[in-house]
C-alpha cells in the first residue's frame, strides 16, 4: 500500500529534552490528526517514525543512516550539529533536509544547496529583526551609535551562528557588541556571564539559547535587575518554560516568534478532538497543546505537509518520493488564505520558496512574557534582506569552495 | 580429643573457575588446642585459611566442595564479619595493615565488632602494648611508614583486639626477628593457656611451629600428606630431614647444601 | 580437543615470542581477515558497514590507544576524546593547506600532532597518580575543547564552528568526503586498523611495552631497576595519543564527514575508556572486543525493536537501551572485571583441556 | 596589560568585586556540596563515585515527582530519603558487593555504569523535561537583598545565603558524625583495604549502605539547593564534573577538603573568568577550575588535605 | 655459568677481590621524628657475602635503600668503587650496577615470570623506537639474544615450570625466587638482597641458600644480605654487621656477632 514515509528525528532524552519533546509531539499530532481526519495527504496515508537523537550529532547521523534507505521523503535534523553533519550526505544521497528556522543559514542559497531548505527566515534574518526592532525603540536606527549590545549564546555552532552579522551590524550603525558565551555544562550555572552583563551594563541583551540555558538566562536577568523589556531571545529561547521559573521576576522578557501561541485554531482543535482525545497524543496535558514549541512542532510538519501536497500537484502522483518532495519544497507557498484553509489563519506569516531562495526571509513578531503567559508584542517585522543576503552569498560560496567539489546543482528550477 | 572448636571436611577450592587449587583437604582443630599447618610454598596453606574465614570470596575463589564447620555450625555461606562476631578471625598474609590509620587505630579497628564498652576495649590495648611494647612507641606513626615487622605485629595485635576464641594465623613468623618469633609463639601459648584461645595456623617456620603446636597437618599440592601430634611429627624421618633439617648426621649447614634431592616418601 | 596445542613444537625463541604461537590461532586470525575483507564489504547492508562496522573500528583503534596508555602504562585517562578531537581537526587543517597530498598521509601524520599535545598533557604525571592524574587529563579534555570553540583559525573560521572531510579519493576511488562509498571507507578504515594494530601489538610486546608495564606495574621498583618515569610515561603519552589521533582523523574523514567541536567531548572519553575496561585492560583483543560491545551494542539494540517489528516509543528505545548499556557494563564487570580478553583466555584454557575440567 | 588592567577593574569597583566573590562562593559552596557526596563514599570504600551526579538529579526529580504526584512538600522529602535509602541498599547488593576487593578503575567503572542506568530509568519514570523545585512548599526564601556598598548595590538573593548556610551546617554535621568514631574509622580502614577489612569483622555492607544512604542525603538536599537556583533537569548531571578538581584539589578523602577546594575552585575561576577570561576570548571557566587543581597538585600531589600518598618498599 | 659477560666493563675502575667496594660512612637518616640510622659506618668488600641483621625497625631496609639511592641520607657519604657518590636518582644505581631484591615482594604483577625476568634486562637493551614498531630486524634480535640469556637465568634457578605463569599468581616461595632471578639478570656488581627467605620453608631456604653462594662463586658478584633466620646468616655470610634502632652495635664474623652479649640482648634472644 502506498504511504509517505517521514523519519522524524527527535530528541526526548538528554540535556536539551526540555526543549525537544515538546516539538517531537506537535509535529506528530499534526500528522496523526491529517491521517485521522482526512486519511492523510490526498488520500496516502503518512508513516512517520521517531528516532531518538539525544542533540548529538553522532546519534543523528545514525538515525539517519538506519533509516534513509527506507524510502525517507524528508529530514528534520532539529539541531544544527546534526544539520551541519547531514547536509553533505544528503546533498550527495539526494534527499531534502528541512531544518526549520535553525540550521545552516547560507543554506537559503538554493543555487548551492538544492537539497536543504530552511524557511521561514534564517538566524541571521532573526537576528536583524531583533536590532530592526531595538533601533525602533531607540529611536531609529542611526540612533544605536555608541549603544551596547549584549549578546548572549550557547556556545556551539547554533549560538554561534548569528555572529558575523551581528559584527557586520555593528560596524554599520555604531553600535558596540559584548559577547557572552555559555558552554553547554555551564547552562544552568551562568552567574559569571550574568556578572559581567552586570559590569558592561549593555543597553539591551540579545540571546541565542536552547534547552536548560534558557530559564536559567531569564533567572539571572531578573536577578541581576536587567531590564526585562530590553532582552530579546530568539525563537529558540521563548517557550513558556523558559519564561516561567523567573516567575515575576521574568515579566517583560522578550523574544522573536513566527507562529503563534495557543490552541484556538481549528486545525489545533483538530488534534485534540482527532488524537489527544483518543488518548493517541503522547502530551500529557492538554494545556500542553498551543504551547509555543509545541506549535513549532506543528508549523513544521504543516510545512513538510504542504510541500507534499505541492508535490502531488506538481507529480501527479500520490505516493512521490524524496525528488518530489524537493520539487514540493521548492514550490512552497502558504499564503494567507491558504493558512486559514488549513484551520491555521494567522498562525503564521505567508511562507513562500523559491529555487533562489530557500528560506524565504519571511517576517517574525516579538511576544512578550506579561507573568504568566505570550502575548503578541509587535507586527510582524519582515527582515534586513539587504544586509543578511550579501552575507549568505559570500558564506554560501565559501562553504562549497570549502567542500570542494560540492556537486553542482543538477536539477533544474521550476519555472515560475 | 575434645569437642573440634573448628572441622574441615574434605574441601575443594577453584579460584577463576578453573584453577584447583585445594583438592580435599580436611582437619580439626579441637577446642583449646594448638594446630599447624605444614607445607611448602603453594602448597595451599593460605587457601585453606582463606576458605574457613570466607575471604575467598574476595579473590575470586569458592570452596566447591565439602564443608566448613565453626563451633558446630556450618559457615560457608556466612559473611567474614558474622565469623568474627563468634569468634574467629584471620590474621592474613603479609600483614594488610591499613597504611593510611595509625598503628593506635589499626589496633582499634580490630575491635570493630565488639560491644563491650570502651573500658574493655582500652584495657585490651594495654594488654596489646604489653605484648608488644615497640608497638606503644610507634602508636601515633601511619602504618604503612612502618618496618615490616611492625607490620606484623600490628597485624597480629590488631586480631586480638578483637577477643577471639580462635585465631587463624597465616605465617605469624615470616619476616620478624628471631627474638621476636619466639615472643609470639610464648604469646601464643599464654593466650592458649590463659584464655583457652585456639590457634591453627599456617607455618613455614616448621621448626618453631612443632614446639608449640599439638597437632600438625603437612599440606603439599592441595592435599594432606601426613598429619599427627606434632611430637610424632618431630619424629619423623621425612619431617626431619625436609622441615627440620635435622638429618641423621644432625644439623647440616646451609653452605654445603648440594645440588640434590631427596624424594619425600609420601610422593613416592 | 580442537583447540590443543600438543604437537606443536616450538623450535626457537623466535617462534615462542610469535603473536600467535598456535597453529590454530594463525588459521583463526586468517579466517577473520578474510571476512573483514571479503565478505563484510560484499554481503553488509550499506546500514551494517557505514553505521556499525565503521565506527567500531575507528573506535577499536581510539581503544588500542587509550589502552597503550591505560592497560599497559596504568595511567588513567579521561581525555580520550580531546586527543582524537586533536586529530581531527589536525588532519582537517592538513588536508585543507595540502589538498594534493594524499589524504591517507594526512590521517597518519595528524597522530604526530596529537601526541605531541599527549606529551605535553602528560607531563603531570611524574607527579601526580592513579585518579588525580585521570583529573588532570579532564583538564586537557575541557582546554582542548574550549579550543576547538574558541580558535577560529582551527576551523578555517568557518561560521558554524564546524570542520568537514574534503573530498579526497585513492587511486582514483572516492575515500573521503561526502560521496564515497561506504566500502571504500570500510576498506581504508580497515586496513590502517590493521597496520597500526600489528605496530601497537609489536611495541608493547617489546622492550618498550615491557617498560611501561614495570611502571604500571611498581613503579618505584621499575626505577630503582633503572628506567627513567618521566621519558617511559611520557612515550606512554605520545604513542597512545598517536593512535587517538588516528582515530580521531578517522572519525572525521571517513565516518561523520562533518563534525563540531562538542563531538569530541567527555562522553566520547568515556566510550572508549568503557571500551578498555569492559574489553580488557592490557589486551590488544580486548580492544577489539571492547569497542564491538560498547560500539555496536547501542546501535544493535537501538533498531533492533525496529527490526523484529515491535512498536515502541523511540524515546522510551533509547532510554532503555541507556539502561541496559549501563547494566550490561557493570554485569560485565562483576562477572570479569579482567574484561573479555579474559573470558576469552579462560575460555581457550577450558577448550584446551576440555573434555576433563580443570 | 593582562597583568594590570584587571586589578585596574577590581579597585575601581569594589562593589562589584564583593558581588564577584560572593557569586563565586555561593557556587563553591554548591561544588562543595557535590564533592562531600564523592568524599563521603571514596572516604569509605576507595570507591570514586561518578553517580554522584545523577543522584542529585534523581534525588531533585524523585522530590519533585513525588510533590507532582499530590505527595505534600515534607512527607515527598522524606519519601525521596526513603528511596534514596532503596538505592543505596541496592547499589550495595547488586554492584558493591560483587566487586569487593576490585581494582579502584573497575569501581569507578562500575559507578559509570550506574550513572547510565540511573539516566536512563530517571528519564523513563520522569520524562525529559525541566521540573521546577517545589522551593516555596519547602519554605526556602526566593527574595532578593540589595545592599548597597559604595554607591552601588551588591545582589544577595536569599536563595543562595540558605545553600551556603544548609552547606556549611551539612558539612560540619557529617565531619562530626564520621570523624574520630568507630564507624569513622571503619570507613577508613575500608578504604585502605577492603580483604583485610573484612579479616577484622568490619561489615562491608553496613558501612557502604550507610555512606551510600549518607551521599543520597546530600544529593537531595544538593539537589533542592541547585533546583531551586535553575530547574530540575539531566543538564544537572553536567555539573557533578565540576566537583572533581574541587575533590582534586581538596583531596578526596577530606570533608573539610571539599569545603575549602570548593570555595578556592567557585571564588576562583569566577575572578578568572570576570578579570581575565574575556582576555582571552571567554568562557575559561570550563577549564580554569581543572587548571587551577591542576597547579596545586603539582605541589601537592594529594591535595590539600589529602592523605600522604605511602611509597615505601 | 654464561650468562654473564665476563668481558664486562666495571666502569672506571675495576675492583679486585677482597677490596672494599662500597664504603658507607656515618649515614643518619631520620623520618620526622624518628632516626632509622643514627651515624652508621660500615663497608662491603669485593666478593663477600655481607649479612645486615637486626631487630624489627631497625634501619636495615632503610639502610639498602639509601645504598640504591632511594632514601637520601641526612649525612654521611658514600664511597662506591672508590667514587664518592652524589646526591643521585635511584635509576642510576641500577646503571652502576646495584640491583636488589624487596623485602614486600614487588614483582610486576601483571608480567609472567618471564617477562619479570626479562624487565631486569631493560637497561640492557637499546634498539630504537622504529625497529620496535616492526618488531624486525635489530629488535628481533636483540630480544632473542636477551631472551637467551634469560633463559639461562630461568634454568639456574629451576623455575623453568612456572615461565609464562603471571607471577601475581605465584606462591610467595617463587615470587622471592623469581625477584632474584630478576635482579640478577641485571648483572649486578653488588646485589642487596631484602629477607629473601622469609616466608620460605627449610627445603626451599636450602635452595636459595645455594643459588646466593653460586651467584657469588660464578661472577664473583658481591652480596648484602638481610635475614632474620640467625641460621643461614651465621653459615652463608663473611661478616656479619648488627643495628639496633638505628645504631651499629656489632659488626665483625658470625662467631664474633654470635657471641657478642649486646647482640643477644637486642636480638638473638634465647640461644637455640
Ligand atoms: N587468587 C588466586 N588466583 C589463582 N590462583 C591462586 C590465587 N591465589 C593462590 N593461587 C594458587 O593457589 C595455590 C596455593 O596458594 P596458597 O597461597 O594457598 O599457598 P601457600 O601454601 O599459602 O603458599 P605460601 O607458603 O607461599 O604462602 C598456588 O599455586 C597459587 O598459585
Ligand atoms: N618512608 C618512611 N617514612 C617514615 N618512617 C619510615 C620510612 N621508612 C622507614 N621508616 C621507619 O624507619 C624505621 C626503620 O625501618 P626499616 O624498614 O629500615 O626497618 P627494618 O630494619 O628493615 O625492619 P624489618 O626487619 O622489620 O623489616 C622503622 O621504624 C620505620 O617505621
Ligand atoms: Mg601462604
Ligand atoms: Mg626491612
Amino acid at each position: 500500500e502506498d504511504s509517505l514515509y517521514i523519519p522524524l528525528l527527535t530528541y526526548r532524552t538528554g540535556a536539551f529534552a526540555g526543549s525537544g519533546i515538546p516539538i517531537a509531539d506537535g509535529m506528530h499530532d499534526y500528522f496523526k490528526m491529517l491521517n485521522a481526519r482526512d486519511g492523510g495527504i490526498g488520500g496516502v496515508k503518512i508513516v512517520t517514525e521517531e528516532c531518538e537523537t539525544g542533540y548529538t550529532a553522532q546519534k543523528g547521523v545514525e538515525c539517519y543512516e538506519a533509516t534513509k534507505a527506507k524510502g525517507a521523503l524528508v529530514y528534520n535534523p532539529w539541531s544544527t550539529g546534526i544539520t551541519l553533519a547531514l547536509i553533505p550526505k544528503a546533498t550527495q544521497e539526494k534527499i531534502p533536509v528541512l531544518s526549520m528556522a535553525y540550521g545552516l543559514s547560507a543554506a537559503a542559497m538554493g543555487k548551492s544547496f538544492p537539497w536543504v531548505f530552511n524557511p521561514p527566515l534564517t538566524y541571521w534574518d532573526g537576528l536583524s529583526v531583533a536590532i530592526k526592532y531595538v533601533g525602533d525603540k531607540t529611536g531609529g536606527l542611526d540612533k544605536l551609535k555608541g549603544k551596547t549590545i549584549g549578546f548572549i549564546y550557547l556556545d556551539a555552532p547554533y549560538g554561534k551562528e548569528p555572529i558575523p552579522l551581528l559584527e557586520g551590524l555593528a560596524k554599520d550603525y555604531g553600535f558596540k557588541v559584548a559577547k557572552y558565551p555559555v558552554p553547554a555544562d555551564k547552562m544552568q550555572d551562568q552567574s559569571s556571564q550574568w556578572l559581567n552583563v552586570q559590569q558592561d551594563n549593555p543597553d539591551w541583551m540579545i540571546m541565542w539559547g536552547w534547552g536548560a540555558m534558557n530559564p536559567t538566562a531569564v533567572k539571572e536577568a531578573a536577578k541581576v535587575g536587567f531590564p526585562m523589556d530590553k532582552f530579546i531571545g530568539v525563537w529558540w529561547s521563548g517557550s513558556e518554560d523558559d519564561a516561567r521559573p523567573a516567575g515575576p521576576g521574568g515579566k517583560g522578557y522578550l523574544t522573536l516568534n513566527f507562529t503563534a501561541t495557543g490552541a484556538d485554531f481549528p486545525a489545533v482543535q483538530d488534534i485534540v478532538k482527532h488524537v489527544f482525545d483518543k488518548g493517541n497524543s503522547s502530551v500529557k496535558e492538554k494545556s500542553k497543546i498551543g504551547e509555543v514549541n509545541y506549535n513549532k512542532g506543528v508549523y513544521n510538519s504543516v510545512l513538510m505537509a504542504e510541500a507534499i501536497r505541492t508535490a502531488q500537484k506538481i507529480t501527479g502522483k500520490k505516493a512521490i518520493n524524496a525528488a518530489d518532495m524537493r520539487l514540493g519544497l521548492e514550490a512552497l507557498e502558504i499564503s494567507e488564505a491558504r493558512f486559514k484553509e488549513i484551520g491555521l489563519g494567522g498562525f503564521a506569516a505567508p511562507v513562500k520558496v523559491t529555487c533562489e531562495d530557500h528560506s524565504g526571509a519571511h517576517a517574525v513578531y516579538l511576544q512578550q512574557w506579561n507573568g504568566t503567559k505570550w502575548v503578541k508584542a509587535s507586527d510582524w517585522i519582515t527582515p534586513m534582506k539587504d544586509k543578511v543576503r550579501p552575507l549568505l552569498e559570500k558564506d554560501a560560496s565559501d562553504y562549497t569552495t570549502k567542500n570542494a567539489p560540492w556537486p553542482a546543482r543538477s536539477e533544474e528550477c521550476p519555472k515560475s | 580429643m575434645s569437642d573440634p572448636i573448628l572441622a574441615v571436611n574434605n574441601i575443594e577450592v577453584i579460584y577463576d573457575h578453573v584453577i584447583l587449587v585445594l583438592k580435599g583437604v580436611s582437619l580439626t582443630v579441637p577446642k583449646g588446642g594448638i594446630v599447624a599447618i605444614l607445607g611448602a610454598n603453594g602448597a595451599g596453606k593460605t587457601t585453606t585459611l582463606k576458605a574457613i574465614s570466607n575471604l575467598l570470596h574476595a579473590e575470586r575463589g569458592e570452596v566447591t566442595k565439602g564443608d566448613i564447620l565453626f563451633k558446630g555450625e556450618a559457615v560457608q555461606d556466612r559473611s567474614p564479619n558474622e565469623l568474627v562476631r563468634r569468634g574467629c578471625i584471620q590474621v592474613m598474609e603479609g600483614r594488610h595493615c591499613f597504611g593510611h590509620l595509625t598503628v593506635e587505630e589499626n589496633l582499634l579497628t580490630g575491635a570493630f565488632t565488639r560491644t563491650d564498652g570502651r573500658a574493655a576495649i582500652r584495657a585490651d590495648l594495654e594488654k596489646v602494648y604489653g605484648f608488644f611494647p615497640r608497638l606503644k612507641v610507634r602508636r601515633q606513626s601511619q602504618a604503612g611508614y612502618t618496618s615490616g615487622g611492625e607490620q606484623q605485629m600490628v597485624a597480629i595485635g590488631r586480631a586480638l583486639m578483637s577477643r577471639p576464641d580462635m585465631i587463624l594465623l597465616d605465617e605469624p613468623s615470616m619476616g620478624l626477628a628471631p627474638q621476636i618469633v619466639e615472643e609470639i609463639f610464648e604469646i601464643v601459648r599464654r593466650l592458649n593457656a590463659s584464655e583457652g584461645v585456639s590457634f591453627l595456623l599456617a607455618e613455614q617456620n616448621t621448626n618453631v611451629a612443632l614446639r608449640y603446636a599439638t597437632y600438625g597437618y603437612i599440606l603439599e599440592s592441595g592435599r594432606v600428606v601426613l598429619d599427627g601430634d606434632a611430637k610424632a611429627l618431630r619424629e619423623n624421618e621425612d619431617v626431619k630431614e625436609f622441615y627440620l633439617g635435622v638429618a641423621a648426621a644432625g644439623r647440616k649447614s646451609f653452605k654445603d647444601v648440594k645440588h640434590y634431592k631427596r624424594r619425600k616418601r609420601w610422593l613416592a | 580437543m580442537f583447540y590443543r596445542e600438543a604437537g606443536q613444537f616450538k623450535t626457537g625463541y623466535a617462534d615462542d615470542m610469535a603473536v600467535f604461537p598456535i597453529r590454530q590461532d594463525r588459521i583463526g586470525i586468517a579466517v577473520i581477515l578474510a571476512i573483514a575483507y571479503v565478505a563484510v564489504p560484499m554481503f553488509g547492508s550499506p546500514f551494517f558497514v557505514s553505521t556499525i562496522m565503521i565506527p567500531m573500528l575507528i573506535l577499536t583503534m581510539a581503544a588500542i590507544g587509550l589502552n597503550i596508555l591505560t592497560g599497559y602504562a596504568g595511567l588513567i585517562s579521561l581525555g580520550t576524546g580531546a586527543f582524537m578531537g586533536v586529530g581531527a581537526y589536525a588532519c582537517f587543517k592538513l588536508a585543507t593547506a595540502f589538498p594534493d597530498v594524499n589524504v591517507l598521509v594526512w590521517v597518519l601524520a595528524s597522530g604526530f600532532f596529537s601526541a605531541a599535545v599527549g606529551v605535553v598533557f602528560g607531563l603531570p604525571s611524574l607527579r601526580i597518580k592513579g585518579l588525580y592524574l585521570a583529573v588532570a587529563t579532564l583538564a586537557a579534555q575541557f582546554f582542548l575543547q574550549w579550543c576547538f570553540v574558541r580558535v577560529g583559525w582551527l576551523t578555517n573560521y568557518s561560521s558554524s564552528g564546524s570542520i568537514e572531510a574534503a573530498r579526497r579519493s585513492l587511486l582514483g576511488v572516492q575515500i573521503t568526503g561526502p560521496g564515497a562509498s561506504e566500502t571504500a571507507r570500510y576498506l581504508c578504515v580497515l586496513t590502517l586498523l590493521v597496520a597500526l594494530t600489528w605496530i601497537a601489538s609489536n611495541i608493547v610486546r617489546g622492550r618498550i611495552g615491557r617498560k611501561w608495564m614495570m611502571v604500571r606495574d611498581m613503579d618505584i621498583a621499575a626505577e630503582l631497576m633503572g628506567v627513567r618515569l618521566l621519558p617511559t610515561k611520557l612515550l606512554a603519552f605520545a604513542v597512545s595519543s598517536y593512535f587517538c589521533g588516528v582515530a580521531g582523523a578517522m572519525l572525521l574523514f571517513f565516518h561523520y564527514g562533518s563534525m563540531e567541536s562538542i563531538a569530541f567531548n567527555i562522553e566520547l572519553s568515556f566510550q572508549v575508556l568503557f571500551m578498555v575496561i569492559i574489553g580488557g585492560l592490557g589486551s590488544m583483543i580486548g580492544s577489539y572486543l571492547g569497542a564491538g560491545f560498547i560500539a555496536a551494542l547501542p546501535v544493535v539494540i537501538k533498531f533492533a525493536p525496529q527490526i523484529l517489528g515491535i512498536e515502541l516509543p523511540s524515546a522510551v528505545v533509547d532510554q532503555v537501551t541507556v539502561m541496559i548499556i549501563g547494566g550490561l557494563i557493570i554485569f560485565f564487570l562483576i562477572v570479569e572485571p579482567h574484561g573479555f580478553a579474559r573470558l576469552w583466555q579462560i575460555g581457550k584454557q577450558k577448550l584446551r583441556v576440555w573434555p576433563f575440567p580443570y | 596589560m593582562v597583568l594590570v588592567e584587571p586589578f585596574a577593574r577590581m579597585a575601581t569597583n569594589p562593589a562589584f568585586l564583593i558581588q564577584v566573590i560572593w557569586e563565586g562562593f555561593v557556587s563553591g559552596v554548591l561544588y562543595a556540596l557535590i564533592a562531600l557526596g564523592f568524599v563521603l563514599i571514596f572516604k569509605a570504600s576507595g570507591v570514586f563515585n561518578f553517580a554522584q551526579g545523577i543522584m542529585v538529579v534523581f534525588a531533585a526529580l524523585t522530590l519533585v515527582g513525588l510533590h507532582e504526584a499530590g505527595v505534600p512538600a515534607w512527607v515527598a522529602v522524606a519519601l525521596a530519603l526513603v528511596v534514596m535509602y532503596v538505592l543505596a541498599v541496592g547499589v550495595e547488593r547488586i554492584v558493591l558487593r560483587p566487586l569487593v576487593n576490585q581494582p579502584d578503575i573497575i569501581l569507578l567503572m562500575a559507578t559509570i555504569g550506574l550513572t547510565r542506568v540511573l539516566v536512563g530509568f530517571g528519564e523513563l519514570v520522569f520524562g525529559g523535561e525541566p521540573k521546577v523545585m517545589i522551593a516555596s512548599e519547602l519554605g526556602i526564601p526566593s527574595g532578593v537583598w540589595r545592599i548597597p556598598l559604595f554607591d552601588r548595590v551588591v545582589v544577595i538573593k536569599l536563595i543562595d545565603l540558605t545553600a551556603a548556610i544548609v552547606a556549611i551546617v551539612m558539612v560540619g554535621g557529617l565531619a562530626f558524625f564520621f570523624s574520630r568514631t568507630r564507624i569513622g574509622r571503619a570507613l577508613r580502614a575500608v578504604a585502605d583495604d577492603h580483604q583485610a577489612a573484612l579479616s577484622v569483622g568490619i561489615s562491608l555492607e553496613q558501612i557502604w549502605v550507610i555512606v551510600w544512604f549518607a551521599a543520597g542525603l546530600v544529593a537531595l538536599v544538593t539537589g533542592i539547593m541547585w533546583g531551586a537556583r535553575s530547574d530540575v533537569s539531566f543538564a544537572l548531571e553536567i555539573i557533578a564534573l565540576k566537583a572533581l578538581p574541587v575533590l582534586i584539589l581538596g583531596g578526596f578523602t577530606s570533608v573539610p577538603g571539599a569545603i575549602v577546594g570548593g570555595l578556592i575552585i567557585g571564588i576562583g575561576e569566577k575572578i578568572g573568568e570576570i578579570y581575565w577570561g574575556r582576555l582571552i576570548g571567554g568562557g575559561i571557566e570550563s577549564w580554569l577550575a581543572y587548571m587551577i587543581a591542576l597547579l596545586f597538585l603539582l605541589f601537592r600531589p594529594q591535595g590539600l588535605f589529602g592523605e600522604k600518598i605511602i611509597e615505601r618498599v | 655459568m654464561a650468562f654473564v659477560d665476563t668481558g664486562r666493563k666495571t666502569g672506571p675502575k675495576p675492583i679486585a677481590a677482597g677490596e672494599v667496594l662500597l664504603e658507607v660512612e656515618g649515614i643518619s637518616l631520620a623520618f620526622g621524628g624518628v632516626k632509622a640510622l643514627n651515624s652508621i659506618s660500615f663497608d662491603i668488600r669485593k666478593g663477600e657475602v655481607r649479612a645486615i641483621i637486626g631487630p624489627n625497625g631497625a634501619g636495615k631496609t632503610s639502610m639498602l635503600n639509601v645504598i640504591n639511592g632511594f632514601y637520601h641520607p641526612q649525612h654521611g657519604r658514600i664511597t662506591y668503587r672508590g667514587e664518592l657518590r652524589r646526591r643521585q636518582r635511584p635509576d642510576t644505581a641500577a646503571a652502576q650496577g646495584i640491583s636488589r631484591t624487596f623485602q614486600n615482594v614487588a614483582l610486576f604483577k601483571g608480567l609472567t615470570t618471564l617477562d619479570n625476568i626479562m624487565a631486569g634486562r631493560a637497561l640492557k637493551m637499546n634498539v630504537g623506537f622504529f625497529w620496535q614498531c616492526l618488531r624486525f630486524g635489530p629488535a628481533l634480535t636483540e630480544e632473542i639474544e636477551h631472551r637467551r640469556k634469560v633463559e639461562e637465568i630461568i634454568d639456574f634457578l629451576e623455575i623453568e615450570h612456572i615461565r609464562k605463569v603471571p607471577v601475581g599468581k605465584l606462591p610467595y616461595g617463587l615470587k622471592k625466587r623469581v625477584e632474584l632471578g630478576r635482579a640478577l639478570a641485571q648483572e649486578p656488581e653488588l646485589l642487596l638482597l631484602d629477607e629473601p627467605m622469609a616466608g620460605m620453608n627449610l627445603e626451599e631456604k636450602e635452595d636459595m641458600s645455594r643459588f646466593i653462594l653460586d651467584v657469588r662463586e660464578q661472577f664473583g658478584t658481591t652480596i648484602a644480605l638481610i635475614e632474620h633466620d640467625m641460621g643461614v646468616v651465621m653459615d652463608i655470610s663473611d661478616r656479619v654487621v648488627v643495628l639496633d634502632y638505628g645504631r651499629k652495635i656489632a659488626d665483625g664474623t658470625p662467631d664474633e656477632v654470635q657471641k657478642n652479649q649486646d647482640v643477644i640482648d637486642a636480638y638473638l634472644g634465647v640461644q637455640h
